[in-house]
């Protein structure tokens, strides 16, 4: 299967049982269509997303997996963080629709043919969606909510946690 | 009479809910834990009187319950509580076995009136159930009760309770009995058979949108007709009782047998329980009839 | 009273605590049977929001049994005395929360289980869970912890009994009554206005 | 040539065919022919009052035609096809048995006929023709095809006619014909059993079917054939007892009927709807109407307090009487299964959620009301003096040479199994209705109006108009899960008159190659014909 993938797709192997392609976004669904019927890669089990917002671009990894649930393919396809859109999967993966209602609310993609991209987990979500990266979530906290005031002893416990571990590990030592 | 029709409603009333009290601690015991106190029933009903606001849907989710009320109410002043008692007898003299069989059908009509008129979709599903099981459930009764009327030649309930002094109907005619009793157990709303009120399929059924006042009603009605319901069975197969301490003992042994069958059989759906209903008790219940 | 501030959560401990601020004497007897029976049967609308809803079934379990107690769950907020809030809200949760409270029937009374519903939790940094519970719903009984134990949820309710019966404070649901607008304005707040049905149009017939 | 003599039988008939078409004429119907309707009218009596045989068959005929003209102004010509070939086979069943009766009874008054001069192996036959129109007539599977069609496509104040009046020519010519002219002692029993089973099985099949109907009007004709089937197998146990449950049911089913269609078609004439899915939460709307159609269903499931229970009651003792034990088991499962379609008829107009807005109904003119309130008023009036019916019925009984049933007070209805008293049991309604609602009224609790028809506990959810709420459309579906009904929900005697009709048009192909052989062929079967006829005059 893999070896017949391999020959014409620039397949790495990143580990075991696990292999990643990276392609255009323009040849996306020629190329998975394809992959579904000439291997076994046949469930599409999730579509990850990542906010390369350094690079200007979005790296999603369309993760496909064979019938026997022992190998993993990971297709890469990379977009302009600006004008974010791709086209759909649905008439490959009908759980694509899903993950892509998803992924269209929390990074503002767009899929193109996929007529479902309403409010999903948000409802009347109006500000910059919530997973790109230049939302900053502690700014939107504390400008919407307040909080209760709490303990006093609020404090930056972590230097005191580590002199604590190491005193442990001291008296551990001695012993 | 007046009087008497009054203690007939307030012992059902009573022995209704101080059942439904045990049929929860006896659950409870059945799952190894301790079960609240038998008088919790009337608590919550009383609880359920007492609460400041109930919702309304209009005048005709006012009358449901009534009309539930109703056809408890006079199921139960149909059906003579002693046997050969000049008390407690209500209006057994101007009705029958039949007209009692047709007033139990005015409960499910008045809740599906009431449950109806509030635009609920699951209420209706769990009407629409109760319904479709009815026409499981009343045929292997119809069917021992049409074997009783025949073999005593009367459909007087009285008639029948003072025919067996020579043995119970249910000793004389155990198949009947047996069919009866397996469709008493779905008129009582246990399991296998409940299916109306399935909390795990239609969020609460008939009583969705009950609340308040309306359904303590509710409860307060189904603690008479199933005291009714037992009266009946108790009436027509188990020779009836001379006082009221063989009636609750009667009464008590028939629900207590409903309750632990209830407690370890789980639910049929609705199409396994009428076709579960049409084929075992019916055909039992037949072949009983073709004996008489 | 102390004013249901920022700080109202912990004044109203405060109250609860302090004999002197119970309104129990200014009651009839009348009033105090009915307590008592509202005290000793509670029907549970178990609103599994988040994580503490694997806490709930516990309770009703053989080793807790919960029903010694009067306290039996129900499917419906129709026939429901106590809304558990068990765990974060995110605002949609909120919005079905705070639904499903309005279709409750009065007296009715909220347990609030779990840090977040205090002060957020775990989640004191996310971008659609909220911290305070008690700004949109009035909450009668917190139960602290992450997850509080099903022990915990029973003492909980225990003392909620204990109020109910003997009047400690005013209930929650009177105190939404009468501070709609504060409720209300929280509430839109995060959701926006005409996202759920108001509080207003839902009890306009009680006047009559 | 034509007699007629006043009957109580007939008195009975046309008094209701004259409740029935007095109170319908009053309803403003720009579609309606009138003198066809009085056609029709007089046809009703030529029926009920005709004292010889002839005049029965001219009145069954000009009753035929006159109302298949009323239906042709609205139905399709599928259904007129199947009525008019269903109707003419009854005329001519009728016909063919009045001929052979007459042709050895040698009059045809009813009076002198003299059923034993007919031989005994006609007497099967002469009895077989006169079950087919009375099916036919009142709709006995397998004969019941064309009713449906027709109830529903006619005009929907003609349908209650049809329903509430003609379907009763078959039940009055089963009595009068089997009672009256030919008497209960040459008849072959085993004959009536398999009737009174078809009964039975008839309004079984029927209930279900009716609970599987999406459109209002096709629910009440199968809810129509069921309930007519329960008339005639109580009928065929050629019984005194017997007639009087036949005749109390007629009069209730008469009723109900008119009530029944009459709210139905106010209904359509206010929505202009069919259909239980575009219909819903009308309740508030016309509460009046809700109440009437109530009454009804209530009359019809046989429910107490009104007097669909007294023709039911009697019904079952009839049966325990003459220990029709199985009969008995299979009408009260018909009678319970009855309820469901009962409560979707309610439930799918007026209760539940409304499908689809409510813009471009029209007003309601009171005329719909009138036959109503009359069928309402006498429901009612029945339930509190169950006896009255028999009151009614005790001349007729008596002019048939039955025994007369009697009773000691009006409220009481009394049967050699049981008795009940109506009276009582409508106070006690009244009383218990009246504490119950004082005591709801007085209570602490108060009922708190919603605003919104959507504000139902829905799982936290809000539904709005775009969520179908309404569960009138799905309502029986689900019951093709239950095996046995299944097969009958899924079977139709459609199937059955289909491969009829495809025989019969395979042998009239057949017949028409013989005519387009040439010819030559045809003076060769002409030849051949007179050869035959020739052979056999020489044997």
């Amino acid at each position: 299967m893999i070896e017949f993938l391999k020959k014409h797709y620039e397949i790495v192997e990143k580990a075991p049982r696990l292999y990643k392609l990276q392609i255009e976004s323009d040849k996306l669904v020629e190329i998975l269509s394809s992959v579904s019927i000439n291997s076994n890669f046949i469930t599409l089990s999730q579509i990850a997303c990542t906010d390369w917002i350094e690079d200007e671009v979005f790296a999603l990894n369309y993760i496909l997996t064979t019938k026997e649930r022992d190998k993993n393919l990971m297709v890469e396809v990379r977009i302009s963080r600006v004008h974010c859109s791709l086209p759909t999967l649905l008439n490959l993966y009908p759980q694509a629709q899903v993950m892509e209602r998803d992924l269209h609310e929390m990074y503002g993609i767009n899929f193109r043919g996929n007529d479902t991209l309403y409010d999903f987990a948000l409802e009347n979500w109006n500000e910059i969606p919530p997973l790109r990266r230049e939302f900053d979530t502690l700014a939107y906290v504390n400008e919407h909510f307040d909080f209760r005031i709490g303990r006093e002893d609020n404090k930056d416990v972590k230097a005191e946690v580590k002199r604590r571990k190491a005193q442990a590990k001291e008296s551990k030592d001695g012993k | 009479m007046f009087l008497d029709s009054l203690a007939m409603i307030a012992l059902a009333y009573i022995f209704g809910f101080l059942y439904y009290g045990l049929y929860r601690n006896i659950s409870a015991r059945v799952h190894g834990r301790f079960g609240p106190s038998l008088a919790q029933s009337f608590f919550d009903s009383i609880k359920l009187f007492l609460k400041e606001n109930s919702t309304n849907f209009g005048w005709m989710f006012y009358a449901g319950p009534i009309i539930m009320m109703i056809g408890a109410i006079t199921t139960l002043l149909f059906i003579p509580y002693l046997n050969g008692s000049e008390h407690l007898v209500g209006l057994s003299q101007y009705g029958n076995l039949i007209l009692v069989l047709y007033l139990m059908v005015l409960e499910p009509l008045g809740n599906a009136m009431g449950i109806g008129s509030n635009g609920n979709p699951f209420g209706v599903m769990g009407i629409t159930r109760g319904l479709t099981r009815l026409i499981g459930l009343e045929l292997p009764f119809y069917i021992a009760a049409i074997g009783l009327m025949i073999a005593n030649h009367s459909a007087d309930i009285g008639v029948i309770m003072t025919n067996q002094s020579e043995g119970y109907n249910a000793f004389t005619h155990p198949l009947l009995f047996i069919g009866a009793f397996i469709s008493f157990l779905g008129f009582m709303g246990k399991s296998p058979f409940d299916v109306v009120g399935a909390p795990q399929e239609v969020y609460s059924g008939p009583a969705t949108e009950f609340s308040g006042k309306f359904f303590a009603i509710a409860l307060s009605q189904s603690a008479i007709f199933s005291f009714a319901k037992l009266l009946l069975m108790v009436n027509l197969f188990l020779g009836g009782a001379q006082s009221l301490v063989e009636l609750v003992a009667k009464t008590f042994v028939l629900f207590l047998v409903a309750v632990l069958v209830g407690n370890v059989y789980a639910r049929f759906t609705t199409a396994q329980s009428v076709e579960f209903l049409v084929r075992v008790p019916t055909g039992i219940a037949l072949v009983g009839l073709l004996f008489v | 009273m102390p004013e249901n501030t920022q700080e109202g959560f912990i004044d109203q401990q405060k109250v609860l605590d302090n004999e002197e601020y119970s309104i129990k004497n200014t009651q009839s007897i009348i009033q105090k049977a009915v307590d008592w029976f509202r005290a000793r049967s509670m029907f549970v609308l178990a609103y599994g929001t988040g994580c503490g809803a694997i806490e709930m079934p516990p309770i009703f379990t053989s080793r807790y049994d919960i029903e010694r107690l009067g306290v039996v769950g129900v499917a419906t907020p129709r026939q429901a005395d106590i809304l558990i809030v068990s765990g974060y809200c995110s605002y949609k949760t909120l919005k079905r929360v705070i639904r499903s409270y309005e279709q409750m029937n009065e007296p009715k009374y909220v347990i609030g289980l779990g840090s977040c519903t205090i002060n957020g939790g775990m989640y004191w940094d996310s971008y659609n869970t909220i911290k305070k519970l008690d700004e949109y719903l009035p909450v009668d009984m917190y139960i602290n912890g992450c997850m509080p134990r099903p022990e915990a949820l029973i003492e909980g309710f225990v003392k909620l009994q204990d109020n109910i019966r003997n009047a400690k404070s005013e209930a929650g649901y009177i105190q939404y009554r009468e501070n709609n607008a504060f409720y209300r304005a929280n509430q839109e707040k995060i959701f926006g206005k005409n996202t759920t049905p108001t509080f207003e149009e839902n009890f306009a017939g009680m006047n009559q | 040539m034509f007699n007629f003599a006043m009957t109580p039988l007939g008195n009975l008939f046309f008094g209701l065919t004259l409740i029935v078409f007095a109170s319908l004429l009053l309803i403003k119907n720009e579609r309606r022919d009138l003198p066809l309707h009085i056609l029709l009218f007089a046809s009703l009596g030529v029926i009920f009052y005709a004292s010889d045989l002839i005049t029965l068959f001219v009145g069954w005929e000009i009753m035929s035609w006159s109302s298949y003209f009323i239906i042709a102004k609205s139905a399709r010509i599928e259904t007129l096809q199947k009525y008019i070939i269903f109707n003419l086979a009854a005329g001519f069943a009728l016909l063919g048995a009045i001929v052979l009766i007459v042709a050895f009874a040698g009059t045809t008054l009813y009076g002198e006929i003299d059923f034993g001069k007919v031989p005994e192996a006609l007497r099967v036959p002469i009895t077989l023709l006169l079950f087919v129109t009375i099916a036919i007539k009142s709709g006995i599977m397998p004969f019941h095809y064309w009713v449906v069609d027709t109830y529903e496509e006619s005009d929907h104040i003609f349908s209650a006619i049809l329903s509430a009046i003609i379907s009763k020519a078959g039940i009055f010519l089963f009595i009068v014909i089997f009672s009256q002219i030919i008497g209960y002692r040459y008849l072959h029993g085993s004959l009536f059993d398999i009737l009174a089973w078809l009964g039975v099985i008839t309004s079984i099949v029927a209930t279900f079917k009716a609970i599987s109907q999406e459109e209002l009007k096709r629910l009440l004709a199968y809810s129509s054939i069921a309930q007519i089937g329960y008339i005639v197998t109580v009928l065929a146990l050629l019984e005194g007892s017997g007639i009087e449950a036949g005749l109390y049911h007629t009069i209730i089913h008469t009723l109900v009927k008119l009530l029944l269609f009459v709210n139905i078609a106010s209904i359509i004439y206010i929505t202009g709807k069919t259909k239980f899915s575009q219909l819903g939460n009308l309740l508030y709307d016309y509460p009046a109407l809700f109440i009437l159609l109530l009454i009804g269903i209530i009359a019809l499931a046989g429910m107490p307090p009104l007097g669909g229970f007294n023709s039911k009651f009697l019904i079952y003792t009839t049966l325990l009487e003459k220990k029709k034990a199985l009969l008995l088991v299979a009408v009260m499962f018909s009678s319970a299964s009855a309820f469901l379609y009962c409560y979707k008829l309610i439930y799918g107009i007026y209760l539940g959620q409304a499908s689809g807005d409510k813009e471009g109904y029209r007003e309601l003119p009171m005329s719909f009301y009138i036959p109503q309130f009359i069928a309402a008023i006498i429901l009612v009036l029945l339930g509190i003096l169950p006896s009255l019916g028999i009151a009614l019925f005790n001349p007729i009984l008596g002019s048939l040479g039955f025994e007369v049933s009697s009773y000691s007070s009006l409220f009481e209805l009394h049967t050699a199994f049981a008795s009940f008293n109506g009276g009582v049991l409508m106070g006690l309604f009244g009383l218990v209705f009246a504490l119950i609602l004082l005591l709801v009224t007085s209570m602490r609790s108060k009922a708190v109006k919603v605003r919104d028809r959507y504000d139902i506990s829905y799982c936290g959810e809000t539904p709005d108009p775009q969520n179908n709420l309404h569960y009138g459309y799905g309502m029986g579906q689900e019951l093709r899960r239950i095996s046995f009904i299944r097969v009958i929900l899924e079977n139709s005697t459609a199937t059955y008159w289909e491969h009829i009709s495809k025989l019969s048009g395979d042998s009239s192909v057949m017949v028409k190659k013989l005519y387009s052989l040439g010819t030559q062929y045809i003076g060769l079967f002409i030849l051949l014909f007179f050869t035959i006829l020739l052979f056999l005059g020489v044997r």
